[in-house]
């Protein structure tokens, strides 16, 4: 791979040395580095990658499976911010792509943002700045994280992505010479320039970061913040912090996102249940009128014991309009279907609080 | 009514475990009841305590059950109850939160807990199988956890918190409601079964269908009858001694009612048969004729039928239950005037709700359940042209439970997505349109 | 009416002196007594009293209106809690029927229940948790809402809720003679005996009345109470006097309570639209065509200015298969609709915080 | 860039007012602005400072405006601004909650503060059109409100904000982001001209969709130009002077495509003419054939064609617009691939999206809006049983926003219902299904 080009900016053929993204199902999205020797392997078989080199993205990688001659696919997908969420461990702690998607518009990020992000975490969210702002400052306090993702930072080509091993909460988000970060200092600059007019701070104590910005956010704009935070009090102290250091229009938000699936439900007609119950009443019936002569006979022949003598079985009902009993694959051509959704059966009812707030340093007039 | 609020011999009660699970349990008398890893205990330890009272498992000698016998190594020893006080297991949840410590004392806690742990699962089965209690095994495992001490004050109690739930023996014995009973099968994942439906929607529905102790109502039920028992509770509250004359008429469309999970409800067999009514969809419609019915079959003077030899007085007896049954059904299905029309069926409700509508009295409710808004959609489209339903709607109802935690308050971070749909209308008496006026200019 | 029965109870023939609930629409549901000598004014015509008695419950009662000569109508119902509580003025701080469903089944309501509800307030959820339990304690501190409630329990004939004028945070909910309450004392007790096991507190410091439960709530049973506050603060004091007093199994929800409308919307499909255009191109081509040959010949003739010479304007299209611009009514049979379900413009987002607990205060056996 | 973040002449900006309602106005240069009752400001005293800079209208001398002339009676006097350095008017929002305060000083408070106040609407309105300061107002509300003493401290201060948000006199200049203009919308009523779409649904298509700066999209907007704007600010930020490449190629199904909105944005004619580029559908589905195009028109050589006399040039330069425009559209619509298909129409959109999904390059996302569910239901369905679809899946994100005060946090009690849904799939490529292997056994 061109090592100057991002894997994530828009590529179109398959080849040697992409990081690509094996999509093998929803919930299974896996990332590999082309190599021409390899093979990955699936539960449902092996795709060579040679087979992929080549191919345009999102090609379908097809095989039959050598010991049950399945027929068995994959999809080689370019990465996007989105899909490389969707391809992190579900153990992560990531944010989500609804909330992500809304913080970056309420921030309203784009060519002309400088962000600051702390912390990096899984660096999901770095990948989605990354693609839309000028630079992203991002700050990630723990040295393991830190050196993941300076690792992969590189791999993935984002260039516009300064990597900081800090606490931010006890010392800030200056940049300076000797500190443990990926910025290129220029010249004989003692710190970095950062100016961000976008922050978001995932940080179990924001209200310690929060006094610590107004050395590196812009001064003549507007600038937003957004702390997220899973527990109700931590907005509680994060509101306090905000309004101590004069930020403004503190607003918290919630997200919500559900995912539907489309399914189908069999139309059962009325009839069609009254069709069955009559096919079953034919053979009650039947049953009626033999009971009723065996009766009449136990009453007429006073020796007989009603109990010993055989009551008939009517036969099982062989019509069901329904397939009963039958399993019915969804969808089967031979049943009338309604379309109906579905949400996930177990749904992410909260990931965090969001708490925007804005603030202009600098209020005086340019001329 | 002890039974309502004691825990009584051969009652039905559900049982919550240490693991959140639910268990519903027949209490014979001087017989045992095993929660699995979670212990054993005797039925008439727990007798006469009120419903809702929470159990330790206690084993007085911890060898004594360790025996020699191989056929009982894998057996659950029985052991003791105690009542337990405070309240152990509240409403956290499993999933942890990254960002609710401070980040100065979080450095260290990265992965913990499972990774650094000295003993071996087979350790833990091993005290597991010897009984001893839960504090214990948590005590022998911080011994030989090796990073405990580097734990925060507050890491160390979640892990604590965690492992004391993993190996504790108690179990809290709750009255079988209707609510408990639908959280049981959820949790067996019996979702389908019970059409998605959950606590909040039946909630509502049997609000809008204005259940009352005394009402005639015409029901379908395809939950396996957890949707009667619903109704049956909120109508009787359990109370097999009421003397509210409320009725539930089921109808169904196989060629008997399922309502299967009235077995595990505490009403006896009589109660049911005379506040339960089961008629099929067929003979509800098209009902049997009553002189037909005579034809077949007359009964005869009691006085007669006495004395009538045992067999004989057998397949009369048979034959007398089937004449008043299908005179029943004649009533049910013609001359019955219905309080509500309450529907939870996956058959298409646009073609039978019309028809089953007829039967309810004008300014009744007439309340749908489906899993799927799209159904009650097109429903809804049905009912709007017809003008004996008064302003269908569709809703829904969906409850948000929190951690409940001071100090580290959250809403739930997953739960279950789905539980239904109602439509609620009116069932109206429609007036013929009046002539119109003569123009006066 | 019958005075010793309740409007509330199944009723079916609308009678002199009745409470009837008179439906106009969803948001329009208004209660009158029935007076053979009265009329029911709307803005859409004057429905005569007369002309609902006798009738069965659920009568549409249908009129011309004089001036216009226009069809009109109502329906006359029978009150049921649910259809009173549509029926409240929406400014009324009510509980609403998603929430007081929950809480009824979340308590396990029924004819066995004996329920504490402090305050009354408009009395809505008292109407429902009357219907269902075997006796209703209500307790309000204000002291016109109570003489309201008093006379309107007594109108509608509930006589299994005793009523009490009590600030319950300071004075506790012991009833004694000589209190202002409905209850009807025994022989010479000298106060109630309650035993409630469900209680409902809709007050601003529900914390200072959880320590005073235990005077009035059943010893030897699980008990339950649910206490509805609007602010995530008073959820966090309820919880801490819950816990204080011993209450367990304590859980926060929220009810989010969605209705949907049922709507058409126009199956418009890309044949159609390409119809259209083909239209349009059709008169755009003349056009073309006639500029052409005007073009050629401004070009030939040198003297000839272009902007001067008019320009051919095409004639308005006729055929447009959405029927555009005239406006079509939703459902109209000469198009083709797919059903969609519409939310309210207007959702209420958020009732209140629920908070439940459960006690059980006397854990002996008995035998 | 200046304009991006500071007030700048010939700008539109937009304006939030003490009532929470917006305005959008075009900054000219010596002109003023009425905000109605919140007052008028000249427009260059506001120029040069920040963008997001809150202002409060002030008048030096009350008298002066006041004058005799009857057509200045209506006319909202013009005052001068100074900055604000503190935030007015959080998010509080107007419904009051019944049960925040305590009880015991609340017995007084039913129905104050509309039923007794002693002012009349009318010498209210005189006081304003007298141009007095809200604080002043507010004042003299107080004095001639004869309950006043008797409420509480908390429902004293609740009052005076509510009256001060109604008589003060402020407002806030905001950049014209695309969230801004669809808020706006919203307020407006315009909910059905933007299909009902909420900040939250479209900032997540544009994360979904992967929109960048240097993207080729193809697209259909229906919402009169929001969502490209949206788009355009996601790509470029406001920048007219942007070296970034991308471009947007809106279908459209009338003759012309509707893009309304986008004359309240800063865009030069010439970006918008360079990133934005229009088809209608049947040019895209049927292009003009180059050749017939060539036979309409051959360019003439430059030099030539600069001598042509001032009316023939017109007719030239407009014949040679649409030759290039027509061989523009055979570029667009047959050899171009797109990086997204991004979709938000009430057209079918189970006929629309095979047919222009097949312009999407492989590994692309395509994104539908929709207002309603059911119709990306339907076409989920379609997509399913296409393999050059993966994963079609429909996704609902709302927002919650809560009355961020301390002490009184809770979400909202009402909001917005709606907000739209999407569809979102991946453009893939299927591959012949393998040969079966010969069967070894």
């Amino acid at each position: 791979m061109d090592s100057s080009v991002s894997p994530f900016s828009y590529r179109d053929i398959i080849q040697e040395g992409d990081l690509a993204l094996v999509w093998i199902s929803r919930d299974n999205i896996k990332p590999i580095i082309v190599d021409a020797n390899h093979m990955f392997n699936t539960r449902y078989g092996s795709f060579s990658h040679k087979s992929m080199i080549g191919k345009p993205y999102g090609s379908q990688i097809a095989i039959r499976t050598k010991g049950q001659n399945r027929f068995s696919f994959i999809h080689v997908m370019q990465p996007s911010p989105e899909l490389w969420t969707l391809s992190l461990p579900h153990r992560t702690q990531i944010v989500y792509t609804p909330d992500s998607s809304y913080i970056m518009q309420r921030l309203n990020c784009n060519p002309c943002s400088t962000v600051i992000e702390a912390g990096t975490g899984s660096g999901s969210f770095s990948h989605a700045f990354a693609r839309t702002v000028g630079h992203l400052y991002s700050y990630e306090f723990h040295s393991v994280r830190y050196e993941q993702a300076l690792k992969e930072f590189k791999d993935h080509g984002l260039p516009n992505v300064t990597l900081t091993h800090r606490d931010v909460c006890s010392d800030g988000f200056t940049i300076k010479r000797n500190d443990p970060t990926s910025y290129l200092f220029q010249d004989d600059a003692a710190q970095a320039t950062i100016n961000a007019n976008a922050v978001f701070l995932d940080l179990p104590a924001p209200w310690d970061a929060v006094p610590l910005l107004d050395q590196v956010i812009a001064r003549d704009q507007k600038v937003g913040v957004c702390c997220f935070s899973p527990c109700i009090e931590q907005v509680d102290k994060t509101i306090e912090a905000l309004e101590k250091c004069g930020w403004t229009e503190i607003q918290m938000v919630e997200i919500q996102g559900k995912q539907w699936e489309s399914r189908r439900q069999m139309v059962r007609t009325l009839d069609d249940a009254l069709e069955r119950l009559r096919d079953v009443r034919r053979r009650k019936e039947e049953g009626i009128e033999r009971r009723k002569q065996m009766y009449d006979a136990v009453l007429k022949d006073d020796e007989a014991d009603g109990e010993k003598s055989e009551r008939p079985q009517p036969p099982k009902t062989k019509f069901n309009p329904f397939g009963k009993g039958t399993r019915v694959r969804e969808g089967d051509v031979n049943y009338q279907w309604k379309q109906v959704t579905k949400v996930e059966p177990e749904i992410k009812s909260h990931t965090s609080f969001l708490t925007f707030a804005f603030k202009i340093m600098d209020k005086s007039r340019i001329c | 009514m002890d039974y309502l609020h004691h825990i009584t011999a051969d009652q039905h009660v559900i049982l919550k475990l240490p693991s959140g699970n639910w268990k519903i349990v027949e209490l014979k008398p001087h017989t045992s009841v095993s929660l699995g890893k979670f212990g054993a205990f005797q039925v008439d330890d727990i007798i006469g305590y009120p419903l809702g009272t929470q159990f330790e498992i206690y084993y007085e000698n911890q060898s004594q059950p360790n025996d020699d016998d191989p056929k009982n190594k894998n057996r659950t020893p029985v052991g003791k109850v105690r009542i337990m006080d405070e309240d152990v297991g509240g409403s956290t949840e499993g999933s942890e939160l990254s960002n609710v410590n401070s980040s100065a004392n979080n450095m260290n806690l990265i992965n913990i807990g499972n990774e650094i742990q000295a003993m071996t699962s087979e350790q833990i089965e091993e005290l597991k199988r010897q009984s001893i209690s839960g504090e214990e095994i948590v005590a022998k495992m911080i011994e030989s956890h090796s990073a405990f001490h580097k734990k925060t004050l507050q890491s160390q109690e979640k892990y604590l918190n965690r492992k004391k739930r993993k190996f504790a023996k108690y179990f809290t014995v709750e009255y079988l409601s209707a609510s408990f009973l639908l959280q049981w099968l959820l949790e067996k994942g019996d979702t389908q079964k019970v059409l998605d439906m959950s606590e909040e929607t039946v909630a509502m529905l049997l609000n809008v269908a204005n259940i009352r102790s005394e009402g005639q109502y015409l029901c379908m039920d395809e939950t396996g009858g957890l949707l009667v028992y619903f109704m049956l509770e909120r109508m009787f509250g359990g109370d097999n001694n009421s003397s509210h004359t409320g009725k539930i008429v089921v109808l169904h469309e196989n060629e008997h009612a399922n309502l299967d999970l009235l077995k595990y409800s505490n009403y006896s067999e009589k109660f049911i048969n005379d506040h339960v009514k089961t008629v099929s969809l067929l003979d509800f419609f098209e009902p049997p004729n009553e002189s037909e019915i005579d034809s077949y079959f007359k009964p005869i003077p009691k006085e007669e039928a006495r004395q009538l030899k045992a067999g004989k007085k057998n397949a009369y007896q048979r034959r007398l239950k089937w004449y008043y049954n299908q005179h029943e059904i004649v009533q049910l299905s013609t001359k019955s005037q219905y309080d509500a029309l309450i529907i939870a069926s996956t058959l298409q409700l646009s073609t039978l709700v019309p028809l089953l509508a007829e039967k309810v009295h004008g300014s009744r409710p007439v309340v749908c359940y489906s899993q799927f808004k799209e159904i009650l959609l097109e429903l809804t489209h049905t009912l709007y042209t017809d003008l004996r339903f008064l302003a269908p709607s569709i809703s829904e109802t969906r409850v948000r439970p929190y951690q409940s935690v001071r100090g580290k308050l959250h809403p739930l971070m997953t739960m279950r997505g789905g539980g239904g749909y109602l439509m609620w209308a009116h069932r109206v008496i429609p007036a013929p349109e009046p002539p119109a006026h003569e123009t006066e200019d």
